[in-house]
């Protein structure tokens, strides 16, 4: 097993200028389009990255944050290989690994694994469950002998506070949380040292997602596992992040230390997001409301892409794209309006 | 609208590629033509020489270039049996298969609507489970039985209705129509009965599944709790979406009637284009063969083509492809 | 104020092939004139069985097995189909959890509403449509009339259940059932939602039932809370009180699992062991017993009836736990 | 002036309207219709029927296999290799033009130009006008079946299928694929003339009111002429009263007709022979006698004929049936099963062998059917015999190819005489001669062939009945050919038809002789 990432002062995980467009237009004729009477060929694609970048150190639990469409689970799979993508570096370990060969690329796959926000989904419905967790260690490892096989799973099933029963079962057979304690272990066994987390705990109840959120701070502390966790359930990241990003858009507007961001969000997307949270045994506070709707990832708008709906926006902001600029503090905030001060 | 346009065109062209090319990829396993042509006791030699006039002893994808040259002009060879191009006999005989399955349609559609939604509504009542029971019989019996049971109870037994052909035809502007004449209906009946036996049962069955499935539906659940009134929750909000699957699989079912129509259009004598099918095959008529296989292949296309427009006028979601 | 609904031990059954499940298990409480009730639970704990039963609606195989609904006075649990439907969209109205879902694809929205409207309201087709107009316009709906011709794919999801409130007020109902009004939704769009829901109770004292498996947001917006567990309403109370000093374990133990905020960053969260039981293996006594850190040897023999709770304020609530039992003693 | 003509105009009418009380329709079912108006550009049973309605021949076989006069009044042999017809006089063709020696002679001509005619006519030197209603046939040899070869010379009007159509095409082309003029126009003397045609769908015929044979008792001025290619369908139509004749008849539903009141059944054993081929040159096994007789011993193929063929087929022993100048009386079908187990010993082939066979199956009455019995009956004698039945277009060429070792072929000789059967079914196959054209059992006895070779131009009936039989005998013997039977002929009408009188073992009812009552 790899001693894990011991530089702490590096980064382990570098993302630079990624993007990732989607092209949706379907085939050659579906392209076809008239227009002022003559047949042109238009792609439809979705940008559902513009150039995100960022750095997550070892240790950390760095969440992605932002509504639905945003991109932020693009952005965990492009980060993981799961997509190529169409623009930007991704480095691990201070190699870059976006460019590499499948082959190469193994022995990355096993340091870096995902948990998947519907386990319903991601577990093969037809196999049982220790299958399903030896399947992965056989894989990067087929020097292990059965019973060493059978010996690590039974450690990691317990570990995620699972049963050593379950391993004869199907996964049909056990509940959501239960399940989801499943897909955590497939992606403990192989002993990764960073783990991204979709949505992980969307589908479950309350109590459910407590035990899965204590799961993963103890898998954490007990490993020196690095997270990227990517949610839309602000308290839940405001309680077991280190740092947060939050997106719009497919693009970053901020990402700060967890206090920083909670205590005094700079971004006016996320003041208004921080604002939505209902807290418990907390009369409704005033809500910043935002104008108008999210507008699609095929039509992007010009310049600061949250532009259509701040409360702040200004000329430059139509016009040009802002910078994620670091502050004073650190936080790095995309926004002419906190550039100029003006916020 | 305008790639929609395209596309259909140049699948229809695809699809005429394709299946003319297994036309003929097959034509040579129906049989030799000149047997078919000639007397038997005709000599070898004689048989020889008009296998060569006809082009029949040129290597396989000669004739296929001459076949695809001449059909780029429209000509699709010349029917042996009928003497005429194949493309004439076979617009001739559209209309015959093409009556007979509109009718059957209607029939299907006039019946499988309200007995596929009662059994959808009333699931438990005696007579949705009699209407599904009957389904799985008319399933499982071949629509060839079917037909000559028919024939026997109405036409010997009972004496109501002809047991073959057309009956009395109209040709208006080179459509052969047997809709004008009382004697045409009463011919129609039959066979129209027969052929609608196959696809009936499965669209009652398409029909009741998709609408218990709608009836599920949140949208009927929000609608009961609106205080509807249940007909209008039935047959307005439930039927309107249990019809878009029933649209995209009854069309290309009602299709595939087309070919059904060999079956029933032999057993009643009816001069189609199944019967036509039939007779080129026992006839070796290969040319007839490839252009009723073209044609048929147009006409999935054409069908498709119309349960895609009329798909997209019912649901408003999707609007035909390739706008946006 | 004056009772506007009463819910009495009301009992739902599923009836199943290998005998009756109980789905909801003797519930009962009360809602006063434009009170703001939240009814909270986690999946599968009987709320939205709840909603429905109270109008009569739920789907086959699930019956009403005894009990009864009050409405201003009037038993509708006992109404035949026609009466009962003219109760519903009408004086009570429900909003769904998935606006996506709940709004019929193919009809355009002005269909959605008009047809509210004409089947309890014999009016015309333009007089309809003013009012449904008039009710976009109330739900924030930019050009109404425009958007009356509209599907309801073209609309996003906010908007969408905004479209679905307005439908909900177009009769101008005494009541609103609203079952996980929010969940499909961004927290963005679920704070619009709320206050939508907030300002409209202030406006015409209509009363409002909030289904959610989230206590934050209940705790924001109504002023009562109900909390069930496996078909049962475990503990209920002003909102505050149960937010703030809950009585009943489960409501204790859900609480703690929620992530707290600044001062508690990054430590472990309470977490109830097991999980609720299925409709199928409710265990005997108090259902909630197997998880429960307090549990008695009596939990398991016998189910706690609905208990007073008092606190120190003065403000009562129930809890259904032997804990409050005087007989069993104080603890 | 003008009450005349009304006076002219009532008798028309009263003398139109007498003529349709008396006028008798006929609705007619058959299982294919004729594939052309032209006599001339098929040679198969369907043309022959339509030929036999719209054309008349010089002469026509009666139902005792004798020559009666059509078109030739009388006819003599002047000279061994000439036979002088003395043609009918006042004849005209529909087209009104009328009917000399001339026609014949370009009818003759024209024969020998058809693909399908210029085999039988080749032993013709051609026709000779003598004057305009005495017409000479001359052969290359003295020829004893010119009489049956006339029985095809359907006279058409030479007049009318000469010079360019529209098209400015000839009119006298014979086409088989494509358009031709006498494809789709007809000029014949025979009794109906040809009204409306949709092929495949619809032909009705009329009477030609100008027609000569004034003697015939027939009364059917209309007939309507339905193809009806399924059996059941065709059945049917008979029994609802949808149409009045039907031919052929399938035999699963001969009692059902005979059963049913106000319709009947008329069967006739018919000439066409069923058989199998064992082919000597695929297997040595086949080219012992002993084997070739135990196979024939050990099919029952009186059990067939009873069994399979419902009892509408008589069982044979060899290639003409009785009435033919080639039958032998004491040939019986010789079935016994010890007696072919014994021959199979004897040739040394006790645990038998296994080889193919291949029948088709939708050729001949229940032929897939008789095939498989067949193969039964052959695993009696330890023959394993693996069959595969196909369809008639795929079989001919396969039977061409010669593909199995065993072979089905039926035949019905279009000379109506015993030697057509062994000149294509079995004397050495001889590509130039084209003797032999069917005998994938690759049979050959020389003596066989010389006797036939001889047979073709002896005129001398009785010698030539002497050689036939012969023939017949050398091949019981060498047993050649296994025989099967002889398929049956069926018709069904309605009982106000006259069926009986008009039908015949060429299956070319003469419609123009049917009385309805």
């Amino acid at each position: 097993m790899n001693a894990p990432f011991s530089d702490k002062t590096k980064p382990l995980l570098s993302v630079r200028d990624l993007s990732k467009i989607f092209d949706i237009s379907g085939g050659f004729l579906d392209q076809l389009t008239l227009k002022n009477g003559r047949l042109r060929r238009e792609k439809t694609t979705v940008k559902a990255l513009n150039r995100v970048s960022f750095d997550i150190a070892p240790g950390e639990t760095f969440s992605v944050v932002g509504e639905s469409g945003c991109g932020k689970s693009t952005l965990g799979r492009t980060v993981i290989g799961l997509y190529p993508p169409d623009g930007g570096e991704v480095h691990y370990g201070g190699e870059r690994i976006d460019t590499l060969s499948s082959r190469r690329m193994l022995p990355f796959r096993r340091r870096m694994q995902m948990v998947f926000q519907d386990p319903y989904a991601s577990l093969n419905p037809r196999k049982r469950v220790a299958a399903i967790l030896e399947e992965p260690l056989r894989f990067h490892h087929p020097d292990m002998t059965a019973d060493e096989v059978g010996d690590r799973v039974k450690e990691v099933m317990e570990q995620v506070g699972g049963d050593v029963q379950w391993l004869t079962r199907l996964p049909h057979e056990f509940s959501g949380g239960q399940r989801q304690r499943i897909s955590i272990a497939r992606a403990l066994v192989v002993d990764p040292e960073f783990i991204v987390a979709d949505e992980p705990i969307s589908a479950l109840d309350v109590s459910i997602q407590a035990q899965i959120l204590n799961l993963m701070m103890d898998a954490r502390e007990q490993r020196g596992l690095t997270y990227m966790f990517i949610a839309h359930d602000l308290s839940v990241v405001e309680h077991i992040s280190t740092r947060v990003a939050v997106m719009y858009l497919g693009s970053l507007c901020e990402v700060a230390d967890v206090d920083r961001l909670f205590a005094d969000p700079r971004h006016p997307y996320t003041r208004a997001l921080l604002s939505a949270i209902p807290r418990l045994g907390k009369k409704k506070s005033d809500h910043v409301r935002l104008k108008g709707e999210v507008p699609t990832p095929i039509n992007l708008p010009t310049g600061c892409v949250f532009h259509g709906r701040c409360l702040y926006a200004d000329e430059r902001c139509v016009r040009e794209i802002p910078e994620l600029l670091k502050q004073d503090d650190g936080v790095l905030a995309a926004c002419h309006g906190v550039e100029e001060g003006r916020l | 609208m305008v790639a929609f346009i395209i596309r259909r065109i140049v699948q229809a062209f695809l699809v005429m590629f394709i299946i003319s090319s297994i036309g003929f990829a097959i034509k040579h396993n129906v049989g030799d033509p000149v047997w078919q042509i000639t007397g038997i006791s005709v000599s070898k030699a004689e048989r020889e020489r008009i296998r060569e006039q006809l082009g029949l002893n040129d290597p396989v994808y000669i004739q296929y270039i001459n076949f695809l040259k001449n059909a780029a002009h429209g000509d699709l060879g010349q029917s042996y049996f009928y003497k005429k191009p194949a493309a004439d006999v076979i617009l001739d005989k559209a209309p015959a298969t093409l009556e007979l399955v509109l009718v059957s349609s209607m029939i299907i559609v006039v019946l499988s609507i309200p007995l596929g939604v009662y059994a959808a509504i009333y699931p438990k009542r005696i007579f949705s489970r009699v209407v599904m029971g009957g389904s799985i019989v008319g399933v499982s019996i071949p629509v060839f039985l079917i037909a000559i049971m028919g024939v026997y109870l109405f036409s010997v037994h009972l004496g109501w209705l002809p047991s073959f052909g057309r009956g009395a035809t109209v040709n208006v502007g080179g459509w052969r129509t047997g809709f004008l004449t009382v004697d045409g209906w009463l011919h129609l009946i039959l066979p129209s009965l027969s052929l609608s036996s196959i696809m009936l049962p499965l669209f009652i069955r398409l029909i009741r599944s998709e609408m218990m499935e709608v009836l599920e539906s949140d949208y009927i659940r929000y609608a009961w709790a609106k205080g509807l009134k249940k007909y209008r929750i039935w047959f307005l909000h439930a039927f309107k979406n249990t019809l878009l699957p029933v649209i995209t699989v009854g069309g290309v079912q009602l299709g595939i009637t087309i070919a059904f129509t060999i079956l029933t259009e032999t057993v009643f004598q009816w001069q189609g284009l199944g019967f036509l099918f039939m007779e080129a095959v026992e006839r070796s008529d290969t040319a007839l063969l490839v252009a009723y296989l073209m044609f048929v292949g147009m006409i999935m296309v054409v069908v498709n083509t119309v349960v895609d427009i009329i798909y997209g006028v019912v649901n408003p979601t999707v609007r035909i492809a390739g706008t946006k | 104020m004056s009772a506007l609904l009463q819910v009495q031990d009301l009992t739902v059954n599923f009836a199943l092939r290998t005998g009756d499940l109980t789905a909801l298990n003797g519930v009962t409480f009360a809602l006063g004139e434009g009170e703001r009730l939240g009814l909270v639970g986690e999946s599968g704990a009987g709320k939205s069985v709840a909603g429905f039963a109270i109008i009569n609606l739920i789907g086959k195989p699930g019956y009403i097995a005894g009990g009864r609904v009050l409405f201003q006075g009037e038993e509708i649990s006992a109404l035949p189909e026609e009466a009962i439907r003219r109760i519903r969209g009408h004086r009570i109205s429900m909003v769904f959890q998935d606006p996506m879902m709940t709004l019929n694809p193919v009809l355009t929205i002005g269909t959605q509403m008009v047809e509210t409207l004409q089947a309890h309201r014999n009016i015309g087709q333009s007089e309809a449509e003013a009012i449904a107009v008039d009710k976009l316009r109330q739900v924030h709906i930019p050009s109404p009339e425009k958007r009356l011709h509209q599907y309801p794919h073209e609309f996003s999801g906010g908007m969408r259940q905004r479209i679905i409130i307005a439908i909900a007020l177009l009769n101008d109902p005494q009541l609103i059932i609203a079952d996980e009004p929010t969940t499909a939704l961004d927290v963005t769009i679920q704070a619009e939602i709320m206050d939508l829901f907030l300002e409209l109770c202030r406006q015409t004292r209509m009363g409002l039932i909030l289904i959610t498996h989230d206590l934050a947001v209940v705790s924001e917006t109504t002023e009562k809370i109900a909390v069930m567990y496996a078909g049962e309403i475990v503990e209920e109370g002003r909102t505050e009180d149960v937010v703030r000093r809950p009585r009943h374990p489960y409501t204790q133990g859900l609480i703690a699992a929620l992530p707290q905020g600044d001062d508690q960053r990054g430590t472990r969260l309470n977490q109830i062991p097991g999980t609720m039981p299925t409709l199928t293996r409710i265990p005997p006594g108090c259902s909630f017993h197997p998880r429960c850190p307090h549990a008695m040897d009596v939990c398991s023999e016998r189910a706690p009836g609905p208990l007073p709770v008092a606190y120190p304020d003065g403000g009562g609530g129930m809890a259904a736990c032997h804990l409050y039992d005087p007989n069993l003693g104080d603890r | 002036m003008k009450k005349l003509a009304c006076l002219a105009l009532a008798l028309l009418i009263a003398l139109s309207l007498g003529t349709a009380v008396n006028a008798k329709s006929l609705n007619l079912a058959m299982d294919a219709d004729p594939v052309s108006l032209d006599p001339q550009v098929q040679l198969s049973g369907g043309m022959l029927q339509y030929s036999h309605m719209v054309f008349d021949p010089l002469v026509r076989w009666t139902k005792e296999m004798t020559f009666e006069p059509r078109l030739a009044e009388r006819w003599e042999r002047i000279d061994e290799n000439t036979v002088r017809f003395y043609l009918r006089k006042g004849v005209t063709f529909h087209s009104g033009n009328p009917f000399t020696a001339k026609d014949i002679v370009w009818t003759v001509d024209r024969l020998k130009r058809s693909q399908d005619f210029k085999g039988l006519f080749e032993p013709f030197v051609g026709a000779a006008a003598v004057d305009d209603h005495t017409v000479d046939l001359v052969t290359k040899k003295p020829y004893p079946l010119l009489l049956n070869m006339s029985t095809y010379i359907f006279a058409m009007d030479s007049v009318f299928y000469t010079g360019t159509d529209e098209r400015g095409l000839p009119k006298d082309a014979i086409v088989k694929t494509g358009y031709s003029f006498a494809n789709v126009n007809e000029s014949g003397t025979g009794k109906y003339r040809v009204t409306h045609r949709e092929q495949g769908v619809r032909n009705v015929f009329e009477a030609y009111k100008n027609y000569w044979d004034a003697e015939s008792p027939g009364n059917v001025d209309t007939i309507i002429l339905t193809p009806i290619k399924k059996d059941a369908t065709r059945v049917a139509a008979l029994l609802s009263g949808d149409v009045d004749f039907i031919m052929p008849v399938p035999p699963q539903d001969y009692d059902r007709i005979a059963a049913t009141d106000g319709v009947k059944l008329a069967t006739m054993p018919g000439s066409r022979v069923i058989t199998f081929q064992l082919n000597q040159k695929r297997r040595e096994e086949f080219t012992n006698p002993k084997v070739r007789q135990a196979i024939v011993y050990a099919v029952n193929n009186e059990g067939i004929a009873e069994k399979i063929m419902k009892g509408k087929a008589t069982a044979a022993g060899q290639q003409a049936p009785e009435g033919y100048l080639g039958y032998v009386e004491e040939l019986k079908p010789r079935y016994d099963l010890a007696k072919a187990r014994k021959l199979m010993k004897e040739a040394g082939y006790p645990k038998g062998f296994e080889c193919t066979m291949i029948a088709p199956n939708n050729r001949y009455v229940n032929d897939d059917k008789i095939a498989e019995a067949v193969v039964s009956m052959l695993g009696r004698i330890n023959i394993k015999v693996n069959l595969k039945t196909m369809p008639k277009a795929q079989y001919w060429d396969q039977f061409d190819a010669q593909t199995a070792d065993i072979q089905m072929i039926g035949w019905h000789p279009d000379t109506e005489d015993s030697a057509n059967y062994t000149e294509f079914l079995l004397m050495c196959p001889n590509k130039e001669t084209g003797y032999g054209q069917y005998n994938s059992g690759n049979y050959c006895n020389p003596k066989v062939d010389e006797l036939i070779l001889a047979c073709q131009s002896e005129t001398d009936r009785d010698k030539r009945a002497a050689m036939l039989q012969e023939v017949e005998r050398i091949l019981h013997n060498d047993a050649a050919f296994v025989p099967l039977h002889w398929q049956h002929l069926s018709w069904a009408g309605k009982d106000a038809l006259n069926i009986l009188p008009i039908v015949n073992v060429m299956n070319f009812p003469y419609f123009g002789d049917l009385v309805i009552d």
